[in-house]
């Protein structure tokens, strides 16, 4: 068996609710692709936020207002060099990737596209990277086109051949597949669509928080991420695009602080990125965010992605071991981020997460909001434990026991 | 989870009682969870207001086929206002433990299935049972 | 003078920010009407999630999840029952004020709404209940019409025989107006509207924090209000809407958790209100609202009404004394809410307020979201001082004391 | 705020130098904040690259005038490669102050005014007055 990775309980200690006892034993936290835990200084900034400079921002002259438009405009900074975007005009703060890929749906995609042009998406995204397309193909007509996925949970790059050609006006997938783990290989796909002329958007959700994501050397158009998932609050999402696609880009909504001057009759927009910010934005959210962010980079990205492929590594060898198990996704721990999907023979995923949350572990089963993914592996449902810095490989150990566990309980 | 308990629904699950077609069936009712593919199908023969046969069929989590199982031995004979009065109260008694959301959603399939294929639903209530 | 109003100096030792020192003078926060402070116990309610239930809701089996899922659903509850609301379902958790009147005019309005009909909507609106129907115009081709407001800052009822017709389809206004602190006779408003069969939106961002708000009493169909403008977080607000019509309305954003089954080809939708919350929301957030709603719900919200009517009432007849201010809206308390906007003579806005932030006393200065009202009354720009239950008669004569001096060192 | 400086920008205000009207400028421009309603036009007389006069018109609060006064009379006699090197920073040399987000705008409105009138801008930037 490969030697267990290093120990980091120094980030361990950073998180509160790693100190949490489930049914009196330790809790053990395999949830992070759907959530990930909140070490203490991200808790603080926005505690101290609201007890010391709450306000509303923009716009207000009194201090408060002032420290509190400086904090929230210095997190959007710090959005910006996390994945080196150009400008700090082109971060938007929206509430999660959900929102984030409507905005790119209602905003840009309704304004540029017509009946007939396509939308290239594929076989193993979210629902949030597929029904605004499908709300979109209601409402316009636009094709959707699906780049679909090998039993070993690729995507089947020989179909882009067939699936791209220039009626493709934008491609949209996953930058890393939250169900199979796959590390999609985005230089190629953006190369390929740009080649067709067609514009290219990044659902990051499960890489930006993982590894390291510069979106210049990507030559990315578009991305969105979550807060949540990545040690930051709820409540706060990003949506980067290029300065010029945003610009030339109506709202998506209306209000407060995205105008400029407004009369009955007519508006005119305010700047980017406010342009896409209507209302009073999550402050204290984007603070957090903000704190999240510098609690990352000192880590550093590469130091978080090593250690979650060791963990990936040892897990995988781990599952090999445990007859009945059926992993989904590559069998290799260097293509994938750090989860694992599977289901166990005659143990339905309901029964596994059960039998697991009784050892205090917390695994997710479901559809994992991938139901087109699910049915095209024939099952309706699968088990998935995933890992963030703060795991370690004891917790890969309680899960391998709960599993087997499971299967003398449930398995016959 | 009481020892006891899962024990017993382990055993609805592995051996259950009342799995299988009835002849012919007055009601026949299918029900879903897309969350996580369970299915449950409850098969009727009323007759004067009262179940003289029950049967199900479906797959999905232990706690969905077992509930449905101990359903159908509880309702069994019933009347139709006997089965009205079920709740997810009843259906937490049955199967002996406490059901957190998610987990409600499979124990109660049966009971939603049975409700409809006996006298229809307007709206249900997951919290509730009803 | 009448005489202040009585101390309640128990409420302002629940908010810690009225600790802070503003150029080592103690803070005088009048900003409410922008964003409120928040109690010791909301910013506790959500520190105490993160530190020992966060995860992600619905579907979880794991214990954390199965925490957070009822502690979110437990915070709707309260919503429902704090506005009267006749069903939990109708109760749908946005971002704020803004995105709900957002959802209002792409989902119920864009679907419902032909080319030449009318959303009939007020001259004192708020940009957030102005500028999405200014989008829904230019997207499908609605008529605006604008109930017009009197020089004492009411809304011009006779003009409403001619405004009213069976063209109108909605008439949406805010219940108090965040400028002229007019109280505006919706109950009225909502029957005529009835009348020519034409549905009613409040913009309550004014109103349900500072006032018992009963939706089934007003007979209303729709309502929004924003969280972070009663002691909530920042980054979650209400839509609320009568079941059946939620029910016939399409969805809003697509993603996760909005959808029941979810292919290739086709989308069903959820139940309410899990139709329109797409993605992972606000989930501390809600959680935060929850306690905040306690406080004020144990304070009691007549009371605290009260509370402001008689700070209004002594802010009044203090500032009518002031040689040179020019009062906006209605002169007498009992038509308003906590709220005094004013202009003075010789004096820009901002350096009243600069003026008075250097005596630690935080007001706003500008056009408050309300451009077109501005124009109105002629004036580019106002400033205003608004109240909550944490002020006292003291702050008011601070700030009189800063106006003075304001026009001291400025007026010529 | 500096008291001094404070008194300096109160007489500016209401005193306000080189404000009015050239005869036949070379260049005329206003910039507005409609934030606040703040309004500053800059006329200019330009003779090979070097502005021979200038003057300021507008009105708002105290540190747009002030501050657009001040700049008249710092650019008065310079070539357009000196106006170009002013900044944020120069302004609130000027000024005497430090500014927070809000009140930059009102600060910087006579520089914009002036830089697009002399020599067009491509995108301005708030945080750098340039
Ligand atoms: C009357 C009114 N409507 C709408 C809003 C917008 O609220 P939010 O910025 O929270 O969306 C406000 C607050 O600024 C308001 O006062
Ligand atoms: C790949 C992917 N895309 C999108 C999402 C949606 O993220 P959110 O719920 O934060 O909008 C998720 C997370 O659930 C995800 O894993």
């Amino acid at each position: 068996m490969a030697s267990p990775p290093v120990d980091q309980s120094g980030w361990r200690a950073d998180f509160p609710i790693l100190q949490r006892k489930i049914h009196d034993m330790p809790l053990i936290y395999l949830d992070s692709a759907a959530s990930t835990q909140k070490p203490q200084r991200v808790l603080d900034a926005m505690t101290s936020f609201y007890a010391q400079h709450n306000s509303n921002v923009h716009r207000g002259i009194h201090t408060l207002s002032e420290e509190a438009t400086t904090a929230y405009e210095a997190a959007r900074d710090k959005v910006t060099s996390f994945i080196n975007a150009s400008s700090r005009q082109e971060v938007v703060f929206t509430r999660n990737t959900t929102e984030s890929i409507n905005l790119l749906a209602q905003s840009w995609a309704r304004a540029n596209l017509r009946g007939g042009d396509v939308v290239l998406l594929s076989e193993m995204e979210h629902h949030a990277n597929l029904v605004p397309w499908q709300l979109l193909r209601q409402q316009i007509g636009i094709e959707l086109r699906f780049i679909p996925v090998t039993d070993e949970g690729r995507l089947e790059l020989e179909a882009l051949d067939a699936l791209l050609d220039e009626r493709v006006k934008l491609l949209s997938v996953a930058h890393v597949s939250n169900v199979l783990g796959t590390i999609n290989p985005v230089e190629l796909l953006i190369a390929r669509a740009h080649g067709v002329g067609a514009r290219v958007h990044l659902d990051a959700a499960q890489s930006v928080p993982h590894m390291p994501v510069d979106v210049q050397a990507l030559n990315v158009d578009f991305l969105s991420f979550s807060g949540h998932k990545m040690c930051g609050p709820t409540g706060i999402g990003i949506f980067w695009g290029r300065k010029a696609l945003l610009n030339a880009m109506p709202p998506f909504l209306g209000g407060g602080d995205m105008i400029s001057v407004v009369t009955l009759d007519e508006v005119t927009w305010a700047d980017l990125p406010h342009k896409f910010e209507a209302g009073t934005p999550s402050i204290a959210e984007a603070i957090g965010l903000g704190a999240a962010i510098d609690y990352l980079s000192e880590i550093g990205m590469a130091t978080i992605h090593g250690h979650e492929q060791a963990l990936t590594a040892y897990a995988l060898e781990a599952c090999a071991q445990i007859d009945g198990l059926q992993l989904l996704g590559p069998s290799s721990a260097n293509e994938r981020a750090g989860l694992l999907t599977f289901t166990l023979d005659g143990v339905h995923p309901h029964d596994i997460a059960a039998t697991l949350d009784e050892r205090a572990i917390a695994i997710r089963a479901g559809h994992h909001c991938a139901q087109p993914l699910h049915a095209r592996f024939g099952i309706p449902a699968s088990a998935r434990a995933s890992f963030y810095l703060y795991n370690e490989a004891w917790e890969i150990d309680a899960l391998v026991e709960g599993l087997e566990e499971a299967q003398r309980l449930y398995a016959f | 989870m009481d020892p006891l308990a899962r024990e017993t629904i382990i055993d609805y699950y592995r051996n259950p009682r009342n799995k299988g077609h009835l002849d012919a069936p007055t009601v026949s009712h299918e029900e879903k969870n897309p969350t996580c593919g369970d299915v449950v199908t409850i098969e009727l023969m009323i007759e004067d207001g009262v179940i003289q046969d029950v049967r199900f069929d479906g797959h999905g989590c232990s706690i969905s086929q077992a509930a449905a199982s101990m359903l159908t031995e509880r309702v069994m004979g019933q009347s139709l206002a006997d089965v009205q009065a079920l709740d997810k109260e009843a259906v937490m008694e049955m199967l002996g433990i406490e059901l957190g959301p998610a987990r409600l959603k499979c124990a109660l399939l049966g009971l939603k299935a049975l409700k409809v294929g006996a006298y229809g639903l307007e709206s249900w209530d997951w919290q509730r049972g009803s």
